[in-house]
């Protein structure tokens, strides 16, 4: 049941026109690495599905740059002006949900249903008046299921079956992809042997992961953003 | 603008065992103004339940930030979680207060805060959720634009985040809450006249009896 | 924040014709002190729900067998032949749901969801022809989230603020009924204090909790059925 | 009915790497069968990947149990998960196999094993997901009933638990497999002819080639 690869094996799975789940809210949780040998093989025609676009530079940033990206499914890109521009000129598409409805869209799809009944943004214009049903005399909104090919993970620990622990506000949307994607690989600092993680505090089991790529340290990217101190 | 008049009176909105998540911007920098031992809980929809004060470079950890990206420090007690949990906290109505900023508001309690279209348009975030779903939705914002137009509208005119969710508006020059008649002031800014506020407000405002100066 | 409550005041809040989870998959997790609770004060008419019956005059079985249950939903009672009989004598109405959708319906509702499209047991005879869509060209089975007025937990460790732990199969439906509950009663024979749990190994946050019912020790009907082991 | 042979036949279907979930009954008794050193995650729907052999007095725990309500003990490498992501790695396919039992099953593929209308309806619990869901559905039950008649039909009679779900049945008479034209006998017991498992057997039997004895 080894499921350890060479990070060139494991993303030279991926294919142009995939779409990709990449797990992490800001920085927490992006895996760094992944992209970066993603970026190096040059797939194209991707779709990301990201909460955010992180910054500048940074992260799936450096897909979008590199024009390797097509559609973003997303939740919010505040903290990354140029993608903005980019979206205005046309350069991006970028499909926008609510923070709570892309989990759950996604949290759908890893449980193998195909949608779900929500009482959000009925009266906004982000609902097409043909997603909106009455059911049990309330109007709701079917929201679909959000499935894809790949996922990107960063995991504080994997063992060798691939059960994975997240660190503090790194959990986010990564647990969710996880179990939604149909190929899930997974990058780790810290690769332990079956029994060393607790049974009872494993976020991911093992059974959602395909791949795993051992980090032998982490780089740079992983630091604290010097600019975030800049005031 | 007078940031530090929206933050001290906003600081007054908070109490003693509540829930609350503070939206990026004017909300998120209340949390520096609040007393260590303060009883509350922040959540913060990145998925933290006791999120607390930004923190500096000796202490950051770069794998904890809260959802307006910075680095921040927990409460004992404290609890890490996914988005789908997060959210499943804040649709349920688990939430007692949101803090919220506004590109727009109006009188009938509709905010608008994520769509300039064409313009500016970073997206919704969390704030359709929270706005729709928390208990008590108070909006933090500067009353008028840089162009001096009132944010305080009688009808949205940018894309609703949520209809009918504010509760209450703190802004530099006042402090009025959503009712069923419409816009009440409860409070006016010691450097405004009452005529001079309605004048650079488009919603029209009634006049709570007990009105303060704050 | 304080939510600790003797078991006397955390039980009052029932009322009678309540519907109530009861987290537990066979023994580990179920409740036993709070349901003797509940046996003793006497409310009538409940609608329970639990993945199972527990086993004769175990748990859940005491509330039957005194008559103060006239619903049960649930997905299998085959270790309690009694409530079999019951269920066949028409003393008993019994719902039974697939394992896993009967989860993922206390899951949606403590999403905040109405309900979810399922492609489960369609051509089965658990399926009302009244609940089927047409969605994106599949036939699809509309499956309501299901809540309750109450749920009753049990957790191996506690915080303060009502953050739950849980330890091996004992997890099972509690973090879902937890979440969809409108009130939730945790008992506990471990009540720490805040920052004693690790915030990534937190089952279920604070947020969803109402009551905190601290045992002294666990009673003998926690301990391992004899039973069990004769054969 | 000859339990052992059932299961000694059933332990063959079992490969290294894969995730396996064992129904009650028969299934669950497999696995006392199984070398220690099998590279098999054995998921437990009440939460369980990794569960193992069932345990004594000694070393049992109280908040320890399969889905079939036995102590059991865990491999190195398991992990414990709530109702819904079990039966989310059981919706999404995740596991290999499933070995279920049976009150019926039939030459399409069609399985029956939750109820018998008016006389024993335990209930449905996972055996409608993992017979749907899981990539190959090996049934394990006696040929016939304690009256003699066939469980194994041209059509079930009664309610279906999944249509169109079983890959094999193992009896303790023989081996088939569904297949689009009907069931193919792979296996035979050594202690029948073919003629008297006809005969037994209410489906009709195509018989394959390298027909074998087990």
């Amino acid at each position: 049941m080894n499921k350890r690869q060479t990070i060139e094996e494991a993303i030279a799975k991926i294919t142009s026109g995939s779409t990709i789940m990449v797990g992490g809210f800001g920085c927490p949780g992006t895996p760094f690495t992944l992209i970066d040998e993603l970026l190096r093989q040059g797939q194209k025609d991707l779709t990301l599905i990201k909460n955010d676009a992180n910054e500048n530079s940074i992260g799936i940033a450096k897909l979008i740059d590199n024009f390797q990206v097509k559609k973003l499914i997303t939740t919010h890109v505040g903290l990354n002006r140029k993608v903005i521009e980019m979206m205005n000129q046309g350069e991006i598409e970028i499909e926008f949900h609510p923070q709570g409805i892309l989990a759950e869209k996604i949290r759908t799809a890893g449980a193998g249903s195909y949608g779900f009944l929500s009482d959000i943004g009925l009266d906004t214009e982000i609902t097409d008046v043909e997603d909106i049903i009455e059911w049990q005399g309330k109007q709701l909104k079917i929201e679909s299921a959000i499935n894809a090919d790949f996922a990107l993970i960063h995991a504080a620990h994997a063992d060798y079956y691939g059960n994975l622990i997240y660190r503090a506000s790194a959990i986010n949307f990564s647990p969710l992809m996880a179990m939604a994607a149909e190929h899930v690989i997974v990058e780790t600092p810290n690769f332990v042997s079956p029994g060393e993680l607790k049974p009872e505090s494993v976020h991911t089991p093992c059974a959602f992961i395909s791949s795993i790529v051992v980090l032998d340290k982490l780089s740079e990217q992983y630091d604290l953003l010097e600019h975030h101190f800049e005031r | 603008m007078n940031v530090n008049r929206i933050l001290k009176r906003a600081a007054q909105e908070i109490k003693p065992g509540q829930m609350i998540n503070l939206g990026i911007g004017l909300p998120t920098m209340l949390i520096e103004h609040l007393p260590d031992d303060l009883d509350v809980l922040i959540q913060s929809e990145n998925g933290i339940l006791g999120s607390w004060k930004k923190t500096d470079r000796a202490h950051a950890d770069p794998f904890l930030i809260d959802a307006g990206g910075s680095y921040v420090t927990t409460r004992p007690g404290s609890c890490f979680f996914d988005s789908s949990v997060s959210f499943a906290m804040i649709r349920r109505g688990k939430l007692d207060l949101t803090l919220i900023g506004a590109f727009e508001v109006d009188e009938l309690g509709g905010l608008a805060n994520w769509k300039i279209p064409g313009r500016f348009s970073p997206g919704i975030g969390g704030a359709m959720e929270l706005a729709q779903k928390t208990k008590r939705v108070v909006v933090l914002c500067s009353h008028n634009d840089k162009h001096g137009n009132s944010k305080i509208l009688r009808k949205c005119q940018l894309p609703l985040t949520a209809s009918a969710c504010v509760d209450r508006i703190i802004t530099d020059k006042a402090v009025m809450d959503v009712t069923k008649k419409g816009l009440l002031l409860r409070e006016i800014s010691e450097d405004i006249s009452l005529i001079e506020l309605q004048t650079v407000t488009d919603a029209q405002l009634m006049v709570s009896k007990q009105l303060k100066r704050f």
